[in-house]
């Protein structure tokens, strides 16, 4: 019998006296076509051989070093208490909290996850959150469509992460592209019919964007500016809903989820209480019980797909509870202080490197913009540099493709490696 | 209470730690227009407080670790320490998505061997782990589909088909892939009803979305006719797996004309639904949808793993390459279980058909025929699905999925997973027949020994209050 | 319901590896006649049945992560997350205690700077790790005041001293050590009664084990004076580190005189209680009782780390080298704190002052001076600290100790620990003041909202029943 | 301010106002003699440098390899399941549960404890365990010579681990040698006035001792029978308690716990119902609350430190709850079949290993003796052959002095393993 399966042949044999039938085959008898073979995987593995051949896998990957990687995923201290957190079982598995009267701890953990992303964004409304990122971007796409009811089309330039522009067009979402100079978009001309108008801040290249112009063009066009921006950013940089925009979203990753190659990690999408109609996903909502108590449920059900269908102003069900339940406790072991000392950690550092680097001839792309912990610089060979730095034992940057690395440097960083880095990539040439 | 109300101005939950460089003053490289002027407004705890807070909140929470859950068409199955602890291993949990491919064989060998599981269980030849939920999943078929008309220049596929009995995510996802979502009916078995859907299968039909077992817990007995009729109208047969838990090692979509499908990795292979989410979503196709699939796939050349945008892809779907950590957890899984998956479908179905066998006494079974993993039943005459979920809180269980599937009146779809004994089943369906006798004013008061009583959810709605 | 009762034979919780070798018969290799012949009725049970299990015990009780939970001469402090992820580190966990020296130089090295801070903090320049807890630190430390004295052939040495006020153990371990146990009175003061003492002091005294502060919270404040009496005597001073987290940068035992002591790394430096261990009781001492330390110590010679038994050592005390889980833990939490732990001390001391200062309204202090980290109240006339114990669980709070130390009536030793925030202080003093005006009957029903009510205690032990 | 504390200035001062001092340092007003110094320790780490610095001190540990040593502590299969329990909050951080009506987790879990080592030994009464294995058998020294108020001295033999034997004197009582032979013990001529006899089964030497021997012996003698026992040993050898022992103690580790280069682990300790008054430690006892219903609280109190003081059987406080939680926890994970594999599986795989040694030609020390899973084989150079196996990257066997090897093989030592070991030690010569 299989692995997590506790029936004993005696209680098999009952239970199928009591449903009427004669074997586990009858059960399937409706089962057509049905597969009389065996399935070709390999045989069971005890929970110790897996685990061990797990790391034995897990040892083919470069890991315990440095890493210099960004763009769009960062390499940022994840305190032990978000996994001794993440970790309980309550939380671990439980499912969407259908039941408020059993499920206050996932519902309150909601509310306070939006609770700390209006705060960061400076917006009204935010939801459970969504898949990641490049979702929340591509879902933010859809809902100025239908905010706007204009076709979704929307303006971007190459301020935003490649990623995002991919996933955004996979959701058929046509883009339409704004002037991309000296590191920061030109919102100056965005055309009149678009949905919305996106902005990242600090954009792919680490710069900061002006989302305040961003949001006047795309309100002088009847569109909604979206602000997509690092939440830590968002500690020194100010919030995108002071500064006009209508819609922000993020990635959530860097605030208490490991890089785990990519996921899962969460979106974050925020938004003015107007349009909270057309926000998609969940959303946990404050009331009182019979006896007047306060509690949590999920509201606006009428938005979701289970309540809507064909209708509903997303497909999507399941947000990122967990994830986001790792960043809220990220969030509070911080406090703002806290934030906002991973931000200056992270500028200082980087804006060391750059110099360092700048000192040692090196070029950055964008010599005047201004950068927070990422930034491009040009190097003879990028992807020489790269291999002498793995050599050295450090995972280095991303190579852009054109004679640049995008680097990016968080509070993990130690001066040590920074002048290793410069060592390294000098003597590479 | 909420975690900013344990806080005081000032404190500190962690330190990090101290500038090892000149500490940059913002306003020297930021323009000062950027800067922000008002302090958010965080919690401000110390660390025992955050972990004493969030302890406690869990405690007002149940989960399967907690409690017997066998809310329907979720697979609340038993989630095995094993594979967190395989998610845990530093050299896959600290490894960054643009390390290079040399960087990450290990990784990749891990979504190769995935990909090749789910084929094989499939029956499907090509699959994408990208999906990040059953939804998503959903949508990059459905996109795929869409695509594979572009591609082939047919403009008349306008129209995706949706049984009756289909989950939400079906038509809201024909609707977002810029499809019309249109209605099937059922049979009197609960199956789509084939002569409904032969009719209106035709040269705008994109997609037929099936759920087999369907959300009723009912095997689509017709599956194979049902594809010939799509086949023959040059559609295709899109599968919803949120259901496979039922079939694995019993059927193979493919034999039966599936021509893509999703899996959620967090139902059929154990990863934890996390208070809802995150999931995997992972989809098998044919080889005629193949080079549709969203970038990245893994790819095998030689001895390497490589990262591969199919000829036709429809693109990326996630930022990087989807949720890898579930994706561990559900292959170590499947290497804990091989070919006894089909074992785990065994059990799965044995306790739904044990539960509906004893409760069909006092609940009704509209279908009441041979279930698969889970099936829908219906209260005593008199009484709510809502009063009889709020009943069984206070004895200790957590309710069904409640009204779903929308075609049945009062609906309560039971699943109890195969990771129950059966003496836990039992005690679910004495609860269930004591309820069905229980005086209706007293149940409306129910629940009385929950964490809540019940809760004014139209309050939540008219006077939306989402953050502190 | 016991694990055992949610069992059904044949039930498996756990799959081993297949058998990559012949199966060897067990008649074939054992003779018979050693053979079990009589199954031992352990729980068959599933995993999942396992995890739920447990999981719903750990929700009937409290801990720190929980409540507030003030135990006197406990030190329940916050436990950082931190500790758990370095003692969880493979390089320690899946040690073997007995892998030569050459392959251990990280947990030597470990070892070696724990015995450094330890010594550090106490001003004593010889420590040994080995005790697995405070009780065995006391033992360790009598028995080598006791094998000094036969070393140098000092045969009178029968008696050792012990204040009133102290833990039980201490008499405890006199005794076990071979030696007579002989209580010393109070002063006013609640110190130990300097010329009680003077008198008792001869040739038959070995040492006196003195709590500082002492278990009533007081510092001992003739600690030189004693140590001075004591030496005279050609007698050893050992100090009760229980309370050490009431002194960390505010005095150091060996300038006060001290020969040895112990730490309680789970209490000062916020090792886990593990709902009653593991621990460890650390010893520090003078130069004049190094050579008796347990085997082995840590010496570093060159680079190197080793293993190395002192000289006249009083032998091996545990095993191996001691709970080595629990010192990657304080060592940790040492590393985060450095010459800090000097505000730690300050900030205990703080809350035990506040609370004494705020209850004071109402409950009687009987030594009502400055406290240390804890201090001693009773209730008011006419009210059992049983009583007022168990209101505070009912108002969600765990009672301090009580009925200790036992030269107070009535006692509750309060000791609310640096990691608490004010507003908890505050709440709990607000239970106590309104727990001082509640009606005696009614309290005597307390707890009502527990796990359980009161206990038949009194039936546990006349009918014991001590296993399934 | 330090780490874990959470108050402000603001607080601190309100405080000291409501305590009537001044400063901080008058709080310490009669702490006489002051240091005034600053404690010379290294500055704070933050949590991520401690972590990642303690990362690097574990990397100089050699670990990851196959071990074949035992001697008392065994690399054995630690299911995940037992880690999820043990660092639930509620029972890592609560403490002995003097409180039981908000303590009936950590004591019915000691109540189960206490149910399985009784079931095992054979014996009815068990404690919730002590220090480790060296230490219960240490107690069980000196409880034999309360019951028997007889002076505390024991008959050991070789036997007994060497380690258990130097506990016990360190604990003040005198042991008497009894001959050992062909690998195990004569228990022909005990002294008339030992307090109590001790056999460990299987011995130091992996091999299976007469515990009925050992009894019949002790008690013709007045003593007291004590068996030391590996609880693995105890799935398919028969139990101290069915062979006459009056007391069984043990090191608990297999059961469960990490190696963790010694401790913590648990020992345990089972006796007799009628000498439950000398049995040291604590004990749950079963009862019911006002109400009727089953609950658990600690019983027997009146033996203890802490209401007998001078006069109590041990000055013993703490039991080791959460280790003995993990060894509860693993036996129910794994049930009396599981148990029963375990042994069985290290039994084939020692019995093959052992064959092929001495397929090559290498002597057992005691060829005819029964062993389970660890023996003493003869090497021509122990050191070079441990030597040749690091190299080859595994942990050889424990270098007995005298030219044997003690190899302990457990069921997590694959047939490969178990091959390269005789390649290895053959080609070492």
């Amino acid at each position: 019998m299989a692995r997590f399966t506790p029936h004993t042949e005696a209680d098999i044999r009952e239970m199928l006296d009591t449903i009427g039938v004669d074997s586990l085959d009858d059960l399937f008898a409706d089962v057509s076509p049905g597969f009389e073979g065996r399935l070709d995987l390999e045989p069971p593995r005890s929970e110790y051989e897996a685990l061990w051949s797990a790391q034995k896998v897990a040892q083919k990957n470069a890991t315990g070093m440095p890493i210099f990687l960004g763009a769009g995923a960062y390499d940022r201290i994840v305190p032990a208490a978000v996994g001794a957190i993440t970790s309980r079982g309550e939380f671990m598995t439980s499912y969407t909290p259908y039941q408020p009267e059993v499920s206050q701890g996932v519902l309150q953990s909601i509310f306070e996850f939006q609770s700390i992303i209006s705060e960061l964004t400076g917006l009204e409304i935010s939801n459970a959150s969504v898949y990641d990122g490049a979702t929340a971007v591509a879902e933010a796409a859809l809902m100025t469509a239908r905010q706007t009811r204009r076709e979704p089309v929307v303006a971007v330039s190459a301020g935003l992460n490649a990623r995002y522009r991919e996933v955004i067009e996979s959701y058929r979402v046509e883009l339409v592209e704004l002037p991309f100079k000296n590191g920061t978009t030109d919102f100056s001309n965005v055309p009149a019919d678009v949905s919305g108008v996106f902005v990242q801040s600090p954009n792919y290249f680490g710069i900061v964007e002006d989302v305040a112009a961003a949001s006047e063009a795309a309100h002088a066009a009847g569109a909604l500016a979206v602000a997509v921006c690092d939440p830590i950013s968002l500690a020194v940089l100010e919030s995108p809903g002071a500064l006009g925009a209508d819609v922000a979203v993020g990635e959530a990753q860097p605030l208490g989820m490991n890089l785990s190659f990519g996921g899962p990690y969460a979106g974050y999408m925020a938004t003015k209480k107007e349009y909270v109609r057309q926000l998609p996903g969940r959303i946990a909502g404050k009331t009182v019980d019979l006896e007047g108590e306060t509690s949590y449920v999920l509201t606006l059900r009428g938005r979701e797909q289970d309540i809507r269908r064909a209708r509903a102003n997303s497909n999507i069900c399941t947000n990122q509870a967990l994830t986001a339940l790792a960043a809220t406790v990220y969030a509070a072991l911080m406090g703002p202080e806290g934030l906002r000392e991973v931000a200056e950690l992270s500028i200082s550092k980087a804006h060391y490197l750059a110099g360092r680097l700048q000192e040692e001839g090196f070029r950055l792309r964008y010599p005047e913009a201004p950068f927070l912990w990422e930034f491009a610089v040009e190097l003879p060979d990028v992807r020489r540099a790269n291999a002498a730095l793995l050599e050295a034992g450090i995972v280095g940057g991303l190579d852009l493709g054109d004679g640049a690395m995008l680097v990016a440097v968080t509070e993990k960083r130690t001066r040590e490696e920074l002048d290793t880095f410069v060592e390294v990539v000098k003597n590479a040439d | 209470m909420l975690i900013k109300d344990r806080g005081r101005a000032g404190r500190r939950g962690y330190r990090l730690p101290e500038f090892d460089v000149e500490r940059v003053g913002l306003e020297d490289v930021i323009p000062e227009r950027h800067l922000r002027r008002e302090k958010p407004d965080l919690p401000e705890v110390d660390e025992p407080a955050v972990i004493r807070h969030y302890t406690n909140l869990s405690r007002k929470n149940w989960g399967i670790d907690t409690n017997f859950y066998p809310l329907g068409s979720c697979t609340m199955k038993h989630n095995p320490r094993a594979n967190e602890e395989a998610a845990k291993i530093p050299g896959f949990a600290t490894l960054h998505p643009l390390q290079p491919e040399e960087q990450v064989q290990g990784a990749l060998e891990v979504m190769h061997d995935l990909q090749g599981y789910l084929s094989e269980i499939s029956g499907l030849p090509a699959v994408s782990l990208q999906p990040a939920a059953g939804a998503h999943g959903e949508l990059t078929s459905i996109l795929m589909v869409a695509r594979y008309f572009e591609e082939v220049g047919d403009e008349s596929r306008t129209t995706v088909l949706v049984p009756s009995t289909a989950h939400g995510t079906n038509p809201a996802t024909a609707t977002m892939a810029g499809f019309k979502a249109k209605e099937i009916g059922l049979d009197e078995r609960g199956c789509v009803e084939v002569e409904e859907l032969r009719a209106a299968v035709d040269e705008t039909t994109a997609a037929l979305m099936i759920t087999n077992p369907n959300t009723l817990g009912v095997y689509e007995q017709n599956i194979e006719e049902i594809s010939e009729i799509l086949h023959d109208a040059g559609a295709f047969l899109y599968m919803d797996g949120a259901n496979v838990n039922a079939i694995m090692g019993r059927m193979r979509p493919a034999e039966a004309g599936v021509d893509v499908m999703h899996f959620n990795l967090h139902k059929t292979f154990s990863t934890p639904h996390g208070g809802g989410g995150p999931g995997c979503g992972a989809i098998a196709c044919s080889e005629a949808l193949a080079p549709f699939r969203p970038d990245p796939v893994v790819e095998k050349a030689g001895d390497a793993y490589r990262l591969a945008r199919p000829e036709k892809s429809i693109g990326r779907i996630m930022g990087f390459h989807g949720n890898f950590g579930v994706m561990v957890r559900a292959w170590n899984y499947i290497r804990m279980h091989g070919p006894e998956l089909k074992d785990v479908t065994d059990m799965a179905v044995l306790n739904a058909n044990y539960v509906r066998a004893r409760i069909r006494e006092k609940y009704r079974i509209p279908y009441d025929t041979l279930c698969k993993h889970e099936f829908t039943a219906q209260p005593p005459k008199g009484k709510r699905a809502l009063d009889i979920a709020k009943g069984l809180i206070d004895r200790g269980f957590h309710p069904p999925t409640i009204y779903f599937p929308l075609v049945v009146k009062e609906a309560m779809l039971i699943e109890p997973t195969e990771t129950e004994p059966k003496e836990t089943l039992d005690a679910f369906v004495d609860a269930l027949l004591e309820l069905a006798e229980a005086d209706p004013g007293e149940l409306e008061e129910a629940p009385e020994r929950a964490f809540t009583r019940r809760l004014d959810e139209t309050r939540a709605a008219r006077q939306l209050v989402a953050r502190w």
